[in-house]
């Protein structure tokens, strides 16, 4: 569905709001301390830019990461979650993504099922050696996400949009 | 003193109701999932003011909201900002259709809590600001008792305005309060009166009423003596037989979350960056946790206290105190009940074991 | 399906030898022709025990009950029923040697209209999978790992998904707005045993205290993640909802993304399978990962 | 309440140039329980924490927050300056603003700024939600086990046993000593193995604190870091090693002949027998499979030779257990076995033989005295083919991976060939070679010199015979033709595999190896000793193929992690660690399953408070636990808390923006 109508931005989920003029949304990323947290900190060492969306929390693997933390994100201020960890085998903790990866799927699957579009939900793999990666990834889901417009969906009555 | 009562048809009540929803924000029964819940309506097509008994939540929720935004507050270094929330149901006046007798009963149970000690602003607000279009029923369901508990023919119809389905389709519409006859009288009678779509109540409407109560009293597969009950219960806190009648009750919460006169809530804060919101919202004697306190000592933590807490609550304590039963037999509980337990069944059951003792 | 009289002769039969404490069965209501769990300590009551195709409620949610907890216990269980009994001794819930299990070859239960359940006509393990004593033959002959019929997607589920996203939205939003927090699902799963539950208000200040709308959202929603891989589609939580809320809808949705991306069993049928989250493989998919 | 001081760094320009740092800390000033922020240029300088140190005291802070640059930079620098300062340094939290908004968001400082304001309020969140932790210590069992008693093995134990540390060594033949034993010269300088090897076994032998327990392995391993427990399998040796003197009657009357693994099986040795003359310990054990006393009751005769009375044919297998501290696995390698290359005619042509069994041949204790010969007439080879990569750098056949030590060792045979029989000529057929270390290069271009061997860089395609020859045909690709070489032997250059006992031991000590069975090491790079589980460190060819100067820095390697290990009574340990509720602890075990450490075990505890009844619970051993939280997310009762990474924590940042 083309959710741009007449420069003014839509929510994807529930067409009859329309977003706020520059609005921009709010992406909660989710980063494992071992690979992606260390890969964002070489983006910036490298000087590399990306959109400025994304707000970072760091857990130490991406199997610390309960579904509930995307599902409370997605109902207080952000429009999306990008969830980041190591490459399959490269795990710190030899195999938390393993775990991590299948309670991802279902989640994702899950939310998509209940209304939210799936780019809402996003995962990445990157290495502590890939700040490029990371900044492509930030910025191609900050573009999905734009494209959705701002998230509707069972937000908390006290939350205010940005 | 004297309510005035009137007589119409389906097609005239219909029309009342229509022209209800065209001039008050109006609530009445809304199916969805195949349950009936009390919903804002502006079209007699959405709703059905004579939905089952068996398949329509309480009005309770439109009083005491499942969860109802007590405050807001904005908490930041200069100091904490507490406003009033913009809770529904405040402001405006509104009308409820559809209302069961028993449901609107509970309201008059309910008051008497809610003008105790404390007086509950928002409650008396939402009291003073409805007006309820109760229906009496033509028959009872499997678990329906009201009649076994105590209120008589007279105050059975409870609230405001009552309709009375009579024989040969004709239909009385009754107002039983102040509130009642000004709301009636305020729909335009005279317009309705010269169209002929109702009728003035004649020497025989008080008659045909009472007959038609008494075929539907005569309905009841349940019945008890609420006062041999009260009694009973008083007497056997200590009865093992709490335990025996308890035994499959899995703990779910459903009777007082469905239960039109359980009024327990529990209070908690949501907060999103500077700004939170205090909820109240509902809470269950039945959960395990109830009356856990700070401390971690929880004086009923086995289900058989809880259940006791629960009959003796409904049949003792509140009787006692505010000289009604904390029921209204209205068979919600053991409707939802995922195990079929019946209120009515345990009350009885232990007042008839105390006997044996 | 009518096992009244085995199950009373057992069970009588049980108290006779001493092996248990107490029974779990069905009895009929007293009024119309529905039942009710009861749990049995007194021989001389055996014979109120009933079983037919009206023995609707998942009887090892009362294994989490005080009344059965470290007593020896006997029970029915039905195949969805037994399945939700394997996890519960895969999860170290009940011991074994404290239960005599009679099994049933379960032709399908009735919901009140005297229509058969759904998940009985999609049931693709009607047979008990743990029990002493088989009742009613096996209906599945020799059962699969996925049970006796290829698994199929819950047609509702397959419905909602192939509509759009705005309605989808739409629908899932009515039914969290119905839902009245009062945790009957919880409390009716067997497998919800938890001392301290995600969706109890207990934890409200941190999760989600009060029954709005978005607090039902996060809490079924995260209630049906821990039951991803461990739902046995028996719908005690369903039956037990006061707004008839479509849950089922959730679990089968969890089950199949389980079933066709994990390639795992269905949940409880293999003993000491403890569900797809916790364990995995190094063929899960990884393409809906950048 | 709490009461937060916030310290906003300008990070010179790094930080100020991107970002406005003063609108930064006054929206930070507007938080509720923010009661002292802060900016400044340099916070980690000495001024900077300073800064820190006095505002603490002054404001009664209770949770300190810096804005600067990432926490794996200067997180442990601020600890310490709330630790100066008297507070507990786990009190802090640092909001990345420099990494994650002044250098990415060069072009935008407006929206740079609002950015770092979110990330301060989350760290605020966040820390207010902080606990005091303490830093774990963890007794220390200052024994070392080192398993296997190869080159890797021997120098492990020499090393730490110098540092006066006990160690257990633990070797599953009958002798230590290993691959390294079997050989003759060693590249690139040519001394002879055996020579360079011996005096470190008899130190092994003699040193008061190794332990040596040949023929033997190791059975099971439980505990962790510091205070492992192992079951040693001591397999029945038939002799009693107390009173053996080793003075060898028993095997020289021995009947029973069987081929002789030290020498490839190009002899025999008896059933009695130890493995080569300088074994250590120098004491013979009977091989049960083919003692005619042991399997069919009769004989005796080595018994009755014994003077001692050593033989003991009813001994039985022994399980001793140690307490350990840290365990050195040093397992070695493996020869692949060429029987896939078919088209050469291996196990068809005698005279096809491998890299080993050549080795043995020219080692002057070998079994033809340090002559080749060809084990089809036993004649002397005058034209030997050598053909390298035999199973390395092969996908189809064999493993992917160069062997590393091929190139090196055929060089080396080619010199030994050319040093026992000096009218011989050897062929190389080569892929490439490989010959990077220390005086490798030059060990090859010698040699080609010295030797006048021809180097062929090819494929061989088959080889069939000719008479009593092999005619090896393979491509000459340099010229870009097909090539035929008459032989009288052809030595097959074998790759090196990881002995196929390794998933076992895995297993056995929880720790992880990879599809060819090498053992993992915890990072390919900065970790290569480690492996991924504490205590537990990897030398030589169990880790990857090796030559012996690599092989032996990592062993020494390893010793300076295990004297690290135990260089205090009690190891610290960092206090982010998982633990559980007793109360909501449902007992399910899940977490149980999915520990990768194995660090969570089950416990039984009262039902109730004073209750006699017990009822399981899951217990996590904090020395184990590294903290990843795994656990943490499949708790369904949420019993389980994982300090710094808390529910409330994470939910607080999530919450505060």
């Amino acid at each position: 569905m083309e959710a741009e109508v007449k420069d003014q931005l839509v929510s994807i989920e529930k067409p009859g709001l329309i977003a706020p003029p520059n609005w921009e949304p709010v992406i909660m990323g989710i980063l494992c301390n071992w690979c992606s947290y260390a890969g964002s900190d070489l983006t910036g060492t490298s000087r590399i830019q990306y959109p400025p969306n994304i707000r970072i929390i760091r857990v130490p693997c991406s199997s610390r990461v309960d579904p509930w933390f995307l599902i409370k994100s997605l109902q207080t201020t952000a429009d999306g979650v990008l969830v980041s960890g190591c490459h399959p085998g490269d795990c710190h903790y030899i195999s938390g993504n393993y775990y991590a990866r299948r309670r991802f799927l279902v989640t994702k699957k899950l939310l998509n099922f209940v209304g939210f579009h799936e780019n809402r939900i996003q995962f990445s793999w990157v290495s502590a050696a890939e700040g490029p990666k990371f900044a492509k990834v930030v910025a191609k889901v900050t573009d999905d996400i734009k494209k959705l417009g701002p998230l509707h969906l069972y937000k908390k009555e006290n939350f205010e949009k940005k | 003193m004297n309510f005035s009562t009137f007589v119409t048809d389906k097609a005239g009540l219909h029309k009342f109701y229509e022209d209800i929803m065209a001039s008050h924000e109006t609530f009445a029964p809304v199916e969805k999932f195949g349950k009936f819940d009390f919903k804002k309506v502006t079209s007699l097509s959405e709703c059905d003011p004579e939905s089952p008994i068996a398949k329509t939540l309480s009005i309770k929720p439109l009083f005491f909201p499942r969860s109802a935004k007590v405050m807001k507050y904005v908490a930041t270094s200069s100091g904490t900002d507490v406003s009033e929330t913009d809770e529904d149901h405040l402001a405006g006046n509104r009308v409820i259709l559809g209302v069961k007798h028993c449901d609107a009963r509970s309201l008059q149970v309910l008051d008497k809590v809610y003008n105790w000690d404390y007086i509950d602003t928002d409650y008396q607000k939402r009291r003073e600001n409805t007006v309820i279009v109760s229906t009496r029923c033509d028959k009872a369901e499997t678990h329906c008792f009201c009649t076994s508990l105590d209120y008589d023919v007279e105050n059975l119809d409870a609230l405001d305005v009552v309709v009375v389905n009579g024989t040969e389709g004709k239909i009385y519409i009754k107002a039983r309060t102040e509130k009642g006859e000004t709301f009636i009288s305020g729909m335009n009678i005279d317009n309705r009166l010269s169209k002929n779509e109702w009728r003035k109540a004649d020497d025989k409407t008080a008659g045909e009423i009472k007959t038609q109560y008494e075929s539907f009293a005569g309905s009841f597969r349940l019945k008890m003596d609420y006062k041999e009950v009260n009694e009973k219960l008083s007497k056997i806190f200590d009865t093992p037989e709490f335990e025996n009648v308890s035994g499959n009750c899995i703990s779910c919460n459903t009777c007082a979350f469905v239960c039109p006169t359980c009024h327990c809530f529990k209070i908690s804060d949501e907060k999103v960056k500077d700004t939170g919101v205090r909820y109240k919202s509902y809470d269950s004697c039945n959960n395990g946790y109830f009356t856990l306190m700070a401390g971690g000592h929880n004086p009923r933590p086995v289900k058989y206290r809880r259940w006791r807490q629960r009959a003796m609550h409904k049949f003792v304590y509140y009787k006692e105190r505010f000289g009604v039963n904390l029921c209204v037999g209205c068979g919600k509980c053991t409707i939802s009940c995922p195990v079929n337990i019946s209120i009515f069944e345990v009350v009885n059951q232990v007042s008839a074991a105390s006997m044996q003792e | 399906m009518n096992y009244t009289k085995q199950i009373q002769d057992i069970a009588a039969k049980l108290f006779a030898e001493g092996k248990i404490d107490v029974f779990v069965g069905y009895r009929m209501n007293g009024f119309d022709d529905n039942q009710v769990p009861v749990l049995i300590t007194d021989p001389q009551d055996v014979s109120k025990l009933v079983f037919t195709d009206k023995s609707v409620f998942n009887l090892v949610n009362y294994l989490k009950s005080d009344h059965t907890r470290r007593k020896r216990v006997g029970l029915v269980v039905k195949g969805c029923d037994s399945r939700s009994l394997n996890l519960m001794l895969t999860e170290s819930q009940v011991k074994r040697q404290n239960l005599y299990i009679i099994g049933i070859a379960c032709e399908g239960v009735v919901d009140d209209a005297g229509q058969k359940m759904q998940n009985c006509t999609e049931c693709v393990v009607p047979d008990a999978v743990v029990f002493d004593e088989l009742l009613g033959g096996t209906l599945s002959g020799s059962l699969t790992l996925t049970g006796s019929k290829p698994y199929q997607v819950n047609a509702d589920v397959t419905a909602l998904a192939a509509m759009p996203l705005t309605e989808r939205a739409a629908y899932f939003e009515e039914v969290f707005e119905n839902c009245i927090r009062c945790n009957a699902c919880r409390h009716s799963c067997p497998l919800c045993y938890c001392a301290k539950c995600c969706i109890d208000q207990e934890t409200a200040t941190l999760y989600n205290g009060a029954n709005t709308t978005s607090s039902a959202f996060h809490a079924l929603m995260t209630w049906s993640l821990h039951l991803a891989g461990r739902c046995v589609d028996c719908r005690n939580c369903e039956k037990a909802c006061p707004s008839h809320l479509p849950l089922h809808l959730l679990h089968k949705q969890n089950e199949s993304v389980i079933y066709e991306n994990f390639q795992e069993h269905l949940a409880g049928v293999i003993p000491e399978d403890r569900g797809a989250f916790y364990k995995y493989s190094l063929k899960d998919p990884d393409d809906f990962i950048m | 309440m709490a009461r937060v001081g916030v310290f906003v760094c300008f990070c010179g320009a790094n930080i100020a140039d991107y970002v406005d740092v003063p609108q930064v800390v006054e929206e930070v000033k507007r938080i509720r329980d923010v009661k002292y922020a802060i900016e400044y240029k340099y916070m980690c300088s000495d001024p900077g924490q300073g800064m820190i140190r006095d505002a603490i005291v002054q404001y009664k802070l209770t949770s300190i927050v810096v804005a600067a640059c990432s926490p794996r930079m200067h997180e442990k620098t601020f600890r310490k300056a709330l630790s100066d300062a008297g507070m507990n340094p786990y009190l802090l939290e640092v909001a990345n603003i420099r990494e994650h908004s002044s250098w990415v968001h060069q072009k935008d400082k407006k929206a740079a700024t609002e950015k770092a304001m979110d990330l301060c309020r989350m760290a605020v969140a966040k820390s207010i939600a902080n606990e005091q932790l303490h830093e774990i210590s963890v007794p220390v069992t200052k024994r070392a086990l080192v398993i296997g008693g190869g080159i890797a093995g021997i120098q492990a134990a020499l090393d730490i046993a110098d540092a006066r540390i006990p160690v257990v060594l633990v070797e599953k033949s009958p002798s230590i000593g290993g691959k390294m034993a079997q050989l003759d010269e060693t590249f690139p300088t040519l001394d002879c193995s055996q020579c360079i090897l011996t005096p470190k076994m008899v130190d092994v032998a003699s040193h008061p604190y190794i332990e040596l327990i040949p023929y033997a392995e190791v059975l099971e391993l439980q505990g962790f870091v510091g205070n492992y427990k192992v079951k040693i399998k001591k397999k029945a040796s038939y002799v009693n090693f107390k009173t053996c003197t080793g003075c060898g009657a028993c095997w020289q009357k021995c009947p029973v002949k069987v081929p002789n693994e030290y020498n490839m099986g190009i002899d025999k040795r008896k059933a009695i027998y130890t493995p080569f003359p300088q074994a250590v310990p120098n004491k013979p054990v009977i091989d049960a499979e083919h003692c005619t006393m042991l399997l069919k009751g009769k004989c005796g005769i080595c018994a009755k030779v014994c003077l001692p009375g050593a033989i003991d044919y009813k001994m039985e297998d022994e399980i001793i257990e140690r307490e350990i501290g840290a365990v050195v696995v040093a397992t070695g390698y493996d020869m692949w076995d060429p029987k896939p290359y078919e088209e050469y005619g291996v196990g068809r042509f005698k005279d096809i033989i491998t890299s080993l069994e050549f080795e043995r041949m020219v080692s002057a204790n070998g079994p033809t005295n340090g002559v080749p010969v060809r084990p089809s007439d036993g004649k002397v080879p005058k034209n030997v083919v050598f053909i390298k990569c035999i199973g390395s750098r092969d996908e189809a056949k064999g493993i992917e991976y160069c062997s590393k030590i091929c190139c090196m060792y055929t060089t080396k045979h080619t010199i030994l060939l050319h040093h026992k029989v000096h009218d011989s000529h050897s062929y190389v057929f080569y892929m490439d070679i490989r010959a990077a270390g220390k005086g490798y290069e030059e060990f090859v271009k010698k040699a080609q010199v010295d030797t006048g061997a021809t180097y062929l860089r090819g494929r061989v395609s088959k080889i069939y015979k000719k008479g009593d020859k092999l005619m090896v045909r393979g491509e000459d690709a340099q010229i870009g033709q097909v090539v035929e070489v008459e032989a009288d032997l052809v030595v097959l250059a074998t790759a090196v595999i990881a002995p196929k006992d390794n998933p076992d031991l895995a297993r056995l000590l929880g720790i992880s190896y990879d599809k060819y069975g090498y053992l993992s090491e915890a990072h390919p790079k900065l970790r290569p000793v480690e492996t991924a589980k504490a205590g537990i460190f990897l030398a030589g060819c169990t880790q990857a193929p090796k030559d012996i100067p690599d092989t032996v820095s990592q062993a020494s390697a390893c010793a300076a992690k295990v004297c690290g290990l135990f260089s205090g009574d009690t190891m610290k340990k960092d206090p982010m660690v998982s633990t559980i509720s007793n109360e909501y602890c449902s007992g399910c075990q899940n977490c149980v399953k999915v520990c990768p450490y194995g660090a969570i075990v089950t416990d039984e505890v009262p039902v109730g408070h004073g209750s006699k009844e017990l009822r399981t619970v899951a217990k996590i051993n904090e020395g184990v636990c590294q903290g990843c939280g795994s656990c943490v997310a499949i708790c369904r009762s949420m019993a389980i808390t994982l300090a710094g990474f808390t529910d409330p924590q994470i939910i607080n940042e999530i919450v505060s923006i």
